[in-house]
């Protein structure tokens, strides 16, 4: 077990890898045995990333040195800087690495069914586990340049999964689109990268953080790379990429892109948090962050009153709740600098954009997956043209309903618990924000009312009369995020203490983050 | 107790709500025990009663997504026009706002680094 | 409206761009070196390649070459998944 | 050559990723624009591959090199990586491209586009 | 399909071309080039053939499912070699100082030996593997579906 650990991070990402490659091979020979594979590699790497995240609670944040002698060799002996990539792993990155673990799961299980009748499943499974495999690589990096491997690995594969359904043309536009934003945007990360390169020669965001000066070159690296992963992110007014991707990519995929929306979001916060730190211009940049929060939180949910398709309805809507996390993350990092404002609110400020993301990663993936499961019955995404399929599909209709109340904030549901934590100490930076924030709330219960009764109410359409309940493997996809928000409602404070305060402490400690890389130094 | 969630100002406690939304589903389900147990199905005890008008067909009385929140629309109609005037769908305005986005917040860093 | 302000946004950005590239070291004469001058002097003892890169590629940065292989395979798989024949579909359908 | 002024090579980049982003943002042909985004990595290539350059120095090979210092090898096996890296995500795009074109017959971004709002 | 002239040079040039590739493939950790760049010449020497003959003779010797099955088995090789350092740790050179391709050169210029380097030249070869089927198959679908004809699933 212990040696296990030691691993940890590497198996992590190189199983899914393993399993992507194996797929085809297994495919051919055998469906069944393909998607056993696939099942149980997730399952296992799930297991290992809990097993990890207790590691790290206990003993910290966890270094591997690849291909040195010893995994804690960062730096080869007798020399100063690290030369080899790294993976450094901290509560941040486990924290993401978690909710990815899950959802990519409660994905597989979904897509069992929901992708039964169609052709290339093979691929389509290869596709996921690299995807998975690049989400796992982008949490875990402690190196620029891999960083950026990874992102591609992550956004080909998305893209390729969003046109998966090539009868239809809006899949291939809304793949087209969302390569070519990946591509230029990843492209500026890499430029970016060589501008860090040429004036410290160092590619370990540890190392970087160390030397760092924050001269002009660095101040447009720091635009660059701030912008990119934003656009990736998805936000206002870099966001319009993000609904034609979303809504047209099978269910399963649209759950985990939301995390990889995630995983882009973490990039953005790690360069400013541990890569730039203290050198950083720390108000300016947090209110960067903070009016595209801001801007997100209500274009988006103005925008997603508006929709008719189901899918984009509630793509808008994430692009609505990740506002939550930028103004949560972007106070706490507007007050960096000053330790009391960071002890008076900006801790708290930070530990809700954070448990914002934990508890976004479990119930929008839930929704998705209930308009996907609406799709998969009636053939259909568009509103206007459904009505009264709660008499058919029960179960589908209450996981809608626990999703719904979460992420308008309905108490006792955990939506509610991350945001009271968000207005609570957003309020004392700006009332602007929190006002802000509890108008967007109450439109977006309105909008998911307006969703459910369109779609679940009213009396039986005769045009559904052969709608049934959706298959038990997609049932088990959601019951998995609806079980995990249950969980996170009924011990807000236990998840709070147990993943989210490392993870705000880890984003704000940048010296535990450089100590991890340089520290061990002889 | 795991369950209380300290926000530095106020606490949050999901136990509490849960008790109180069972106390209530409970007085509720009482209420409901009082009324009338047995119906006949397809008698006029079931059916639809419209101050004895015809009742429409299921899927014209359906009121579908189109006509919700019309009001709202109708009053924010300006903001509307302005929002989905950017949404063209055009992927080169996509990359088009990106380097407006780069090229301002350069000018932002670069000109709070002076000040 | 749209090609002004694209055209001045592009303006902005390519000036920026060009003086970043200006203010770093000048061409041909970097100024850090270590993390290279040091996988210079041992990629032979460490590795036994006497092409530097390949050191680099296979062992120092292992990961990333791993990744590019993957992103190749994830590149073919996917274009192998879009110009698949629907056949079977149409005919269950 | 061993000085070459005015860091030409970093201009060429710079402005090879002006033009490009030039071409993605105003030609609505989807096929221009792969081919904007083709030049735009060819740009970023070419500036982390001229990072490493030392001025006089030799190919960082020492299979009977001349002797004398060696230039960076880092950016080259970076810039190798990016290389392959495009090259998928060309492949990709190109697919996408000729599904869309079958789908919608044209190849316009504005005529071919079906969401929108 | 071209002339025959065309036929028939392709026919002889492709030996040299494979050739060629190889070489850069196996002298990868000696001289430039390696398992992409050896790659990529073979499969300039398979699109060659493409043009030359049409996609549908091509078809006939060259199945897309086989290319996959090469392209997952090279990528597992590499991932296999990655991972048998796992003792030690992940992508650790497990072959060095062994004798299968264990030497090590001696410090400086010198002549390149083959068997050095350790998994090196192996990973080369997985990645020439790879990129040969890889791009082989892209290119070959890719002229499939241009001509209208069916790619297999």
């Amino acid at each position: 077990m212990a040696d296990l650990m030691t691993h940890g991070g590497i198996l992590i990402i190189a199983i899914p890898l393993l399993a992507a490659f194996l797929t085809p091979l297994v495919g051919m020979a055998s469906q069944r045995a393909r998607n056993i594979l696939v099942v149980v590699s997730l399952t296992f790497v799930a297991f290992l990333v809990f097993a990890l995240a207790r590691d790290i609670s206990i003993n910290g944040i966890h270094v591997y040195t690849l291909g040195a002698t010893s995994p804690e060799l960062t730096t080869p002996k007798g020399f100063i800087v690290p030369v080899r990539i790294i993976l450094e792993v901290d509560g941040m990155s486990m924290l993401m690495a978690m909710l990815w673990s899950i959802v990519s799961l409660a994905a597989a299980i979904f897509s069992l069914s929901h992708i039964a009748n169609e052709t290339g499943q093979s691929r389509f499974y290869t596709l996921l586990l690299l995807m998975v495999a690049g989400g796992f690589g982008m949490m875990f990096t402690g190196d620029l340049f891999n960083l950026f491997v990874f992102l591609e690995i992550a956004s080909i594969s998305g893209a390729a999964l969003i046109a998966y359904r090539t009868k239809f043309a809006d899949t291939q536009e809304g793949g087209f689109k969302y390569i070519v934003v990946s591509a230029i945007a990843s492209l500026m990360v890499l430029f970016a990268i060589g501008l860090l390169y040429a004036q410290y020669n160092l590619l370990n965001i540890g190392a970087l953080a160390e030397v760092i000066q924050y001269t002009t070159a660095d101040k447009i690296a720091l635009a660059l790379l701030l912008i990119a992963f934003t656009i990736k992110a998805g936000m206002v007014p870099l966001h319009l990429w993000f609904p034609d991707a979303y809504s047209v990519a099978p269910a399963s995929i649209t759950g985990m892109l939301v995390i990889t929306s995630h995983a882009c979001m973490y990039a953005a916060f790690r360069i400013c948090f541990s890569l730039y730190g203290t050198m950083l211009d720390a108000p300016v940049v947090g209110w960067i962050l903070i009016v595209f929060g801001l801007l997100s939180m209500f274009v988006g949910v103005t925008m997603a009153v508006f929709q008719k398709d189901v899918m984009r309805f509630m793509s808008y809507h994430a692009i609505s709740q990740l506002g939550y996390m930028w103004i949560g993350v972007g106070v706490g990092l507007a007050v960096l600098g000053n330790a009391d404002l960071m002890a008076t609110y900006g801790r708290d400020a930070m530990s809700g954009g954070i448990f914002h993301i934990l508890n976004h990663a479990m119930y929008k993936p839930l929704l998705f997956f209930t308009g996907g499961a609406l799709f998969h019955m009636t053939g259909t995404r568009d509103l206007t043209k459904m009505g009264g399929l709660a008499h058919k599909m029960k179960w589908t209709a209450i996981l809608y309903i626990i999703g719904t109340l979460s992420i308008s904030g309905i108490p006792p549901l955990n939506g509610f618990s991350s945001k009271i934590l968000i207005y609570e100490s957003v309020y004392q930076f700006n009332a602007i924000l929190t006002i802000t924030g509890i108008v967007v709330s109450i439109l977006t219960l309105a909008s998911f009312t307006k969703a459910f009764h369109s779609a679940f109410m009213g009396a039986e359409l005769p045009e559904y009369g052969k709608v049934r309940e959706v298959p038990k493997s997609m049932i088990i996809g959601m019951a998995i995020l609806a079980a995990g928000i249950v969980f996170i409602t009924l011990f807000p404070s236990l998840v709070v203490d147990w993943a989210i305060h490392p993870a705000a402490d880890a984003l704000i400690n940048q010296g535990g983050y450089i100590d991890a890389i340089t520290g061990a130094v002889p | 107790m795991t369950a209380i969630l300290e926000s530095g100002y106020a606490f949050w406690n999901p136990i509490i709500w849960i008790i109180v939304f069972i106390v209530v589903g409970i007085i509720v389900y009482f209420f409901r025990r009082q009324g009338q147990e047995e119906y006949k199905k397809d008698t006029d005890q079931t059916r639809i009663f419209l101050c004895g008008e015809e009742v429409p067909e299921a899927g014209e009385r359906h009121i579908r997504v189109g006509n919700i929140y019309w009001g709202f629309f109708e009053t924010l109609k300006e903001y509307y026009n302005q929002v989905l005037r950017v949404h063209t769908g055009i992927i080169n305005d996509y990359i088009l706002w990106f380097v407006a986005a780069t090229a301002l917040s350069v000018i932002i860093l670069l000109v709070a680094g002076l000040g | 409206m749209r090609q002004i302000a694209g055209l001045i946004s592009l303006l902005v950005l390519v000036v920026f761009l060009v003086s970043a590239v200006l203010l770093i070291h000048p061409f041909g004469h970097p100024d850090a070196s270590a993390m290279d001058d040091y996988i210079i002097e041992n990629a032979q003892e460490e590795t036994g390649s006497n092409n530097v890169v390949a050191a680099v590629l296979f062992d120092y940065r292992g990961l990333d070459t791993l990744g590019e292989a993957t992103i190749l395979f994830t590149a073919v798989t996917g274009v192998l998944l879009l110009l698949r024949s629907l056949k079977r579909t149409e005919e269950g359908s | 050559m061993d000085y070459i002024p005015l860091d030409f090579p970093f201009l060429a980049a710079a402005l090879l990723v002006g033009i490009s982003f030039y071409i993605i943002i105003f030609k609505k042909n989807l096929t221009k624009l792969i081919m904007g985004v083709a030049m735009l990595a060819s740009g970023v290539n070419l500036f982390l591959v001229s990072l490493g350059y030392r001025a006089g120095a030799n190919a960082p090979i020492y299979t009977d090199v001349p002797g004398g210092p060696m230039v960076m090898s880092v950016p080259q096996a970076l810039t190798l990586t990016s290389i392959v890296i495009n090259v998928a995500v060309l492949a990709l795009m190109l697919t996408m491209v000729i599904r869309i074109y079958r789908h919608t017959g044209t190849l316009d971004s504005e005529k071919s586009r079906k969401m929108k709002g | 399909m071209l002339s025959k002239i065309v036929r028939t040079v392709a026919n002889q040039l492709i030996v040299f071309i494979l050739v060629f590739g190889l070489y850069i493939i196996a002298h990868g950790h000696l001289t430039p080039g390696g398992g992409f760049q050896g790659g990529a010449i073979i499969v300039s020497g398979v699109v060659m053939l493409l043009v030359a003959f049409s996609s549908h003779e091509m078809k006939k010797g060259l199945r897309e499912r086989v290319l996959s099955i090469v392209e997952s088995s090279g990528a597992l090789i590499f991932i296999i070699l990655a991972f048998a350092g796992i003792g030690t740790v992940f992508f650790y050179n497990i072959l060095l100082g062994t004798p299968l391709f264990g030497g090590i050169p001696a410090t400086g210029s010198g002549p390149g030996i083959l068997w050095t380097a350790g998994v090196i030249p192996l990973m080369n070869f997985a990645v020439g593997l790879k990129v040969i089927a890889g791009l082989s198959a892209v290119v070959l679908a890719l002229a499939l579906f241009s001509s209208g004809e069916e790619v297999e699933e």
